[in-house]
C-alpha cells in the first residue's frame, strides 16, 4: 500500500465518494435499461400473439 | 386521517407536487445572499445562522399557501368539511403533511447549505436542533395562517403578512441558538423557549384553524 | 332516515336568496330541485350539506348522513381514477372501490392521471365518489353536466340502484334525467328585496 | 449515406447495439489503467503532497461536466431544426451523466480545498460557476421529468438548454467581474511552459480519455433506454385504443 | 368565408384521437358535432381553432376568423361583468358590448363580479363574449352546459342571428338546443390504434 | 395591448390581485434579516446592498408564476393566443405589467427598507439607479421561465429552479453596482453591464417565451 502521508483521508474519500457516484450512475442506468427493455420485450411479445 | 396524510404526501410527491419546493427555495437563497452581499468568508460566517433561518422560513412561508388552497379551489375541502372525520383532525394532519414535506427536508439540507455559508463548525448541530424543534411550528402556525385566508382569491399577500409577525418570535429563538452555538455559549434557554413555542402551537392552533375555515366555507 | 326541511332563508354572498323553503325526503325518494340560473339552488344544497348556516328555520336529518357533489369535483390532477377513488373511500371508512368504478364505467380508466381525463369522463369520476361514501342521502349539484347520453341512463341507474337501498338523493338540474320523481320549483321562494326602515335592520 | 440517418431509431440500435461491447472494453481499460495509473505510480507534488492525485478524477470530471452540456446544446439545436427524435433522447440521456460529473467535480474540488485553501468552499469564481451549472443541470432534467407530452418536454427542454447556455457564458463572465480567484489556472494548454510536469501529465490524459469514454458509453445506453421506453409508450397506448 | 376540412387528424396528449375527419362549412351553416364522451370533441375543437398542430390534413379557413369558447369560460373573478366583457372587446378591436349584455340578458348583472355569478351565470357571460369577438366562425364546446331553458332559448336565438348575418359555428354538445343544423357524429372517425412495425414508427 | 395591459394592472390592484404581493415580500425579507442576524449596525451596513437586491429578487421570483398561470387555468390563455394580437406581444405586455406592479414599486420603495438596514448614505442613489436598470431583466427573465412552466400543475417549483441561474448575472451585476456605489467607487461598469443585460432580454426574451407558450398550449 502506497503512504499517501497526511491528506489519506482527502484523496481516498475523493476516489471513494467519485467510484461511488459513478457506481450508482451506472447501475441506474443498467437498472433501468434492464426494466424498460423487460417491459418492451413483453408488450412485443404480447402483440405479435395477438396480432 | 392517515388517508389524508398519505394523499398530501404522494400529491406533493408527484411531478410538480410541491416537494421540495420549500428545500428549492431554501438553497436558492443561500445560494444568492453570497452572490448579493460578496464573497468574503469572513462576512459570511458572520450571518450564516441569521441566513440560514430567515431561509428555512420564507421556504415555509412560500409553500404555506398549498396546505388547504388547492383543496379549496377543486373542491375537496368542501367534501372533507362533510367527511366523517373532525376538521381539527383534517388540520393537523395538513400541517404534519408540511412539515414532512418542508421542515424536514430543509433540517436535513441545512448542514449542506451552511457549508455554503462558511458555518463555524461547532454550529452545526445546533443548527440541526434548532431547526427540528422549530420548523413544525412554522408549519403549524403556517396552517393556522392559510386557514385564516382559504377562501381569498390570491390571499398569498395576506398570508405572509399575516404570518410574519407570528413567525417573528420562531426566528429570534432559533437564529439566536446557532448563534451561541456557533460561538461556543450555552444554548439551552432559546432552545427551550423554542420547544416551548412549538409545543403550544402544535396543541392551540388546530381549533383556532379549523374555526377559520369553518368561517370561511360558508 | 329521513330528511325535513321545515321554513328554510338561505343567503349568498351575505344577500338572501330563497326564503320559507320547506320539504320532506324520506327514504327511497329523490327530489329535483328546478329553478332558473340564480335563484339559489347551489345556496340551498350547500346549507343542506352542512356547509353554510341557514338564516332561519331548520334542517333536521340524521348525523352524518348527507354525501355533497358539487359543480367542482373535488379530482386530483395528478392521481390516477382509482388512487382519487380510494382517497375518499379511506376518508369515508368504505374500502372497496369496485362497485363505483363499474358502476360508472370507469374501470378500463382506473390508472388514467385524473388531468388525462376528458369533461365527461371527470364527472363520471366525480359521481363515482358518491358510491364510496356510503352516505344515505346524496345532494347533487348538477350531475349530469358534460355527460353524454350513455352516461346520463349511468347515472340514473346509479341513482335508482341508490334509492332501492334505502337511500334518498336531492338533485338540482336544468335538464330532463330520464327517471321520473317529485320536483320542488324554487322559483315561489325566492327571497323577497327587504324593507330598510332603520339602521337596526341595515345589518342584513 | 448522411449523417442524419443515425437519427432513425432503427438505424441507431443497430449502431449502437455493434458499437457498444467495444466501448465498454475501451471504457474500462482506460479508465482502470488511468486511476491505478494515477493513485498508485505518481510521486507527491511540490505543493500539494499526496492531494494531487485528486487531479486524476477531478479535472477528467470538470471538463466532461462541461462537455457533455456542450453536447446537449448541440443536440438540442438539432432536435429544433431538423426535429429528430434520437438526438432529443440523447440529450436527455446526457442530462444525469453530466449532472454527476458536476457533483463529482464540486466534491472532490471541495475535498481538495479544505486541505489546500483551508476551507470547503470558497466563493471562487471557478467553483461558484460550477454551481450554477449544477443548477442548470438540476432545471433541465426536472422540466424534462414534469412535462408528460414528449414531443413537448423536448421542445422546451432545446428552448431552456438555449437561453441557458447563454445564461451560463453570461453568469461565467459575471462571476469573474465579481470576486478574483484563488482557482488554479488552465494548466492543460499546448503551450508547455505552463504545463504540469509529465509524470502527472501522461497518467492525467489517459483518465481523460477514459472520462470521454465513459461518459459516450453512458449516453449511448442511455439513449437506447429512452427510445425503448418511448416504444413501449406507444405501444401501450396502441392497447389502450384498440 | 367558408371553413374546409379535409382528412383531418388529431391528437391528445400525443395520443391520436380522431383520423380523417372531414367537412365544409359555409356561411350561414351551423354543424352540431355529437359523440360519447371522451371521443375527442374538443380536441377536434382545439385543432380547428389553431391551438395545436393537426398530424396530418388540412384546414382551411379565413384568416382570424375563428372565435373558440373551451369549457372553461376565461372569466376574471374580480373583474365585474362590464369588464370581462369590455376587454375581450378591446383585445379583438370592437368596442360596444351592449348587444352582448342584452342578447345574454346580462344588462341587470354589468356591474356584479364575476365571482359573485351563479354557475349559468357564468356561462351566459361566457357566451356573451363571442359577440365581442366580432369573428364569422364560432367554435362552442358544451356551451349550454349550466343553463336554464330560457338562458338556452336565449342562446339558440344568439346563434341564429349570427347566421343570419353570414357566420357559421361549430357546437360540440351531448344535448339537444332546439333549432335544426346538420350534425356529425365523430364515432366513425375515432382513430385506429395504428400499426408498429419497427422501430421506425416507435414515435407516434 | 394597452386593453391587455390595463387589464393586468387592474386585475392585480383588485382585492388579492397581488399587487404589494413583491413588495410585501420584499419587506419581510429585510425585516426578517436583522432578526435572523442580529442588530449590530455595521454588520448590517456592511450586507445592506446584497440584502437588498437579494431581497427584489426574491421578491420577483416569488410573483412570477402568476404571470401566466392564472390565466391558463381559467382558459383566458387560450383566448389570447387566438386573438388577433401577436403572442409575442402579450408575452411582452405581461411581463411589463409584472414590472409595474413588482419592480416599479420594489425600486420605490428600496431607499426606505435600505434605511433600516442602514445602508451608507452614498449607496442610495445607486440602489435606485441599478433596480430601475435591472428589475425589467427580472420580469422579462422570469416571464420565460413561466411560460416554459405554464401547463404543469403547480410548476412553481420547477420555476424558481429553472429561473434561478438565470438571475445570477443581474443579481451581481446589480449588487455590485450599489456596493460601489456605497463605498464612493465607479459604478459604471456594472451598470452598464445591467443595462445590456436588460435590453438584450427585453429584445429578444418575448420570442422564447411565445414559442413556449405556444407548445405548452398544443
Ligand atoms: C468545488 C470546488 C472546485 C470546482 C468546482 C473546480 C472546478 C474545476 C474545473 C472546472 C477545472 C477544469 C478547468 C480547466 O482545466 O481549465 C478544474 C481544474 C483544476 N482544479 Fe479545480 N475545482 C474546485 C476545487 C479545486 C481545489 C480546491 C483545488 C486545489 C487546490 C483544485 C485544483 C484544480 C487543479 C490543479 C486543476 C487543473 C488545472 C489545470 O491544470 O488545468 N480545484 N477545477
Ligand atoms: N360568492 C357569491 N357572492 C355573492 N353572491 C353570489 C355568490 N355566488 C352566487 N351569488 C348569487 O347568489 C344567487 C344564487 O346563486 P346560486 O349559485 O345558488 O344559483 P343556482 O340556482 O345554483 O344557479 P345556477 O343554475 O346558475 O347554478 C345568484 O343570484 C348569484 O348571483
Ligand atoms: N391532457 C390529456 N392528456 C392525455 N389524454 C387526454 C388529455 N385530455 C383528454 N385526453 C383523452 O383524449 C381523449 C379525447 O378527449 P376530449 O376531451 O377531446 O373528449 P371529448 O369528446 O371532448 O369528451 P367530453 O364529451 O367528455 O368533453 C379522451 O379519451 C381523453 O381521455
Ligand atoms: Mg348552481
Ligand atoms: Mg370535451
Amino acid at each position: 500500500m502506497i503512504d499517501l502521508g497526511k491528506y489519506a483521508a482527502a484523496v481516498l474519500s475523493s476516489y471513494g465518494i467519485t467510484l461511488l457516484l459513478l457506481a450508482g450512475l451506472i447501475a441506474l442506468t443498467l437498472i433501468r435499461g434492464a426494466r424498460v427493455r423487460r417491459h418492451l420485450d413483453q408488450l412485443e411479445a404480447r402483440r405479435t400473439r395477438n396480432g | 386521517m392517515i388517508a389524508l396524510l398519505k394523499r398530501d404526501l404522494s400529491l406533493s410527491i408527484r411531478a410538480g407536487g410541491g416537494f421540495g419546493l420549500g428545500l428549492a427555495f431554501f438553497l436558492i437563497v443561500t445560494i444568492l445572499v453570497p452572490f448579493g452581499v460578496g464573497p468574503q468568508s469572513d462576512t459570511l460566517r458572520l450571518i450564516a445562522p441569521g441566513i440560514l433561518w430567515v431561509g428555512a422560513l420564507l421556504a415555509c412561508l412560500l409553500s404555506l399557501d398549498r396546505i388547504f388552497a388547492l383543496d379549496y379551489e377543486d373542491g375537496s375541502l368542501d367534501l372533507l368539511a362533510t367527511a366523517p372525520i373532525p376538521l381539527e383532525a383534517v388540520v393537523a394532519m395538513k400541517a404534519l403533511a408540511h412539515w414532512v414535506t418542508t421542515g424536514l427536508p430543509l433540517t436535513l439540507a441545512a448542514p449542506v447549505l451552511a457549508v455554503l455559508l462558511n458555518l463555524q463548525g461547532a454550529g452545526f448541530g445546533w443548527l440541526v436542533l434548532s431547526l427540528l424543534l422549530g420548523t413544525p411550528a412554522l408549519s403549524m402556525i403556517g396552517a393556522f395562517g392559510a386557514a385564516l385566508t382559504v377562501g381569498l382569491k390570491r390571499g398569498g399577500l395576506l398570508l405572509s403578512l399575516l404570518v410574519l409577525p407570528l413567525y417573528v418570535p420562531t426566528l429570534i429563538f432559533g437564529a439566536e441558538s446557532v448563534r451561541r452555538g456557533a460561538q461556543g455559549m450555552a444554548t439551552t434557554t432559546p432552545l427551550l423557549l423554542l420547544a416551548g413555542l412549538t409545543l403550544a402551537s402544535v396543541a392551540l392552533l388546530p381549533f383556532a384553524a379549523a374555526a377559520a375555515i369553518r368561517v370561511n366555507l360558508r | 332516515m329521513e330528511l325535513v326541511v321545515n321554513n328554510l332563508s338561505c343567503a349568498r354572498g351575505g344577500v338572501p336568496v330563497l326564503e320559507r323553503v320547506g320539504f320532506r325526503l324520506t327514504a327511497g325518494q329523490a327530489l329535483m330541485l328546478r329553478g332558473p340560473n340564480g335563484i339559489g339552488k347551489t345556496t340551498l344544497l350547500r346549507t343542506l350539506a352542512g356547509l353554510q348556516p341557514a338564516l332561519e328555520g331548520q334542517i333536521s336529518s340524521p348525523p352524518e348522513s348527507i354525501a355533497y357533489a358539487a359543480h367542482a369535483d373535488g379530482l386530483k390532477a395528478t392521481l390516477s381514477v382509482a388512487e382519487n377513488l380510494l382517497f375518499w373511500a379511506r376518508i369515508f371508512d368504505t374500502n372497496d372501490i369496485t362497485p363505483a368504478l363499474e358502476g360508472f364505467d370507469l374501470v378500463d380508466l382506473a390508472g388514467r392521471q385524473a388531468q388525462n381525463l376528458s369533461a365527461g369522463q371527470k364527472r363520471r369520476l366525480g359521481l363515482a365518489r358518491l358510491l364510496v361514501t356510503g352516505r344515505p342521502i346524496w345532494m347533487l349539484d348538477e350531475p349530469t353536466v358534460s355527460l353524454d347520453t350513455a352516461s346520463v341512463a349511468l347515472f340514473g341507474r346509479a341513482v335508482a340502484a341508490h334509492l332501492k337501498t334505502g337511500g334518498a338523493a336531492v338533485i338540482a338540474t336544468h335538464i330532463d334525467l330520464g327517471f321520473s320523481a317529485q320536483s320542488l320549483d324554487l322559483t315561489p321562494f325566492r327571497a323577497a328585496p327587504q324593507k330598510l326602515n332603520d339602521f337596526d335592520e341595515a345589518f342584513l | 449515406m448522411s449523417l442524419w440517418e443515425y437519427a432513425n431509431p432503427q438505424k441507431f440500435m443497430r449502431t449502437s447495439q455493434m458499437v457498444l461491447p467495444v466501448l465498454t472494453v475501451l471504457t474500462v481499460l482506460c479508465l482502470t489503467a488511468g486511476l491505478l495509473w494515477g493513485f498508485f505510480l505518481t510521486p507527491e507534488a511540490v505543493n500539494f503532497g499526496s492531494t494531487v492525485k485528486i487531479i486524476y478524477i477531478h479535472v477528467p470530471a470538470a471538463l466532461m461536466a462541461i462537455n457533455a452540456w456542450l453536447m446537449m446544446l448541440v443536440t438540442s439545436l438539432i432536435w429544433l431544426v431538423r426535429r429528430h427524435h434520437v438526438s432529443a433522447l440523447a440529450a436527455r440521456a446526457a442530462a444525469p451523466v453530466g449532472l454527476t460529473m458536476t457533483l463529482i467535480a464540486l466534491i472532490t474540488g471541495a475535498i481538495w480545498g479544505q486541505p489546500m485553501w483551508g476551507t470547503y468552499w470558497a466563493w471562487d469564481p471557478r467553483l461558484t460557476s460550477f454551481l450554477i451549472l449544477f443548477l442548470f443541470y438540476l432545471g433541465y432534467i426536472a422540466l424534462w421529468e414534469a412535462i408528460e407530452n414528449p414531443d413537448a418536454a423536448a421542445d422546451l427542454t432545446s428552448v431552456l438548454c438555449l437561453v441557458g447556455s447563454v445564461f451560463a457564458l453570461l453568469s461565467r463572465y459575471a462571476v469573474n467581474f465579481w470576486n478574483q480567484g484563488l482557482h488554479q489556472g488552465a494548466s492543460l494548454s499546448l503551450d508547455k511552459e505552463e504545463n504540469v510536469a509529465d509524470v502527472f501529465y501522461l497518467p492525467l490524459l489517459v483518465c481523460i480519455a477514459g472520462f470521454v469514454l465513459l461518459f459516450i458509453t453512458l449516453v449511448l445506453l442511455r439513449t437506447r433506454t429512452e427510445v425503448r421506453a418511448r416504444r413501449v409508450r406507444a405501444l401501450i397506448t396502441r392497447e389502450r385504443m384498440a
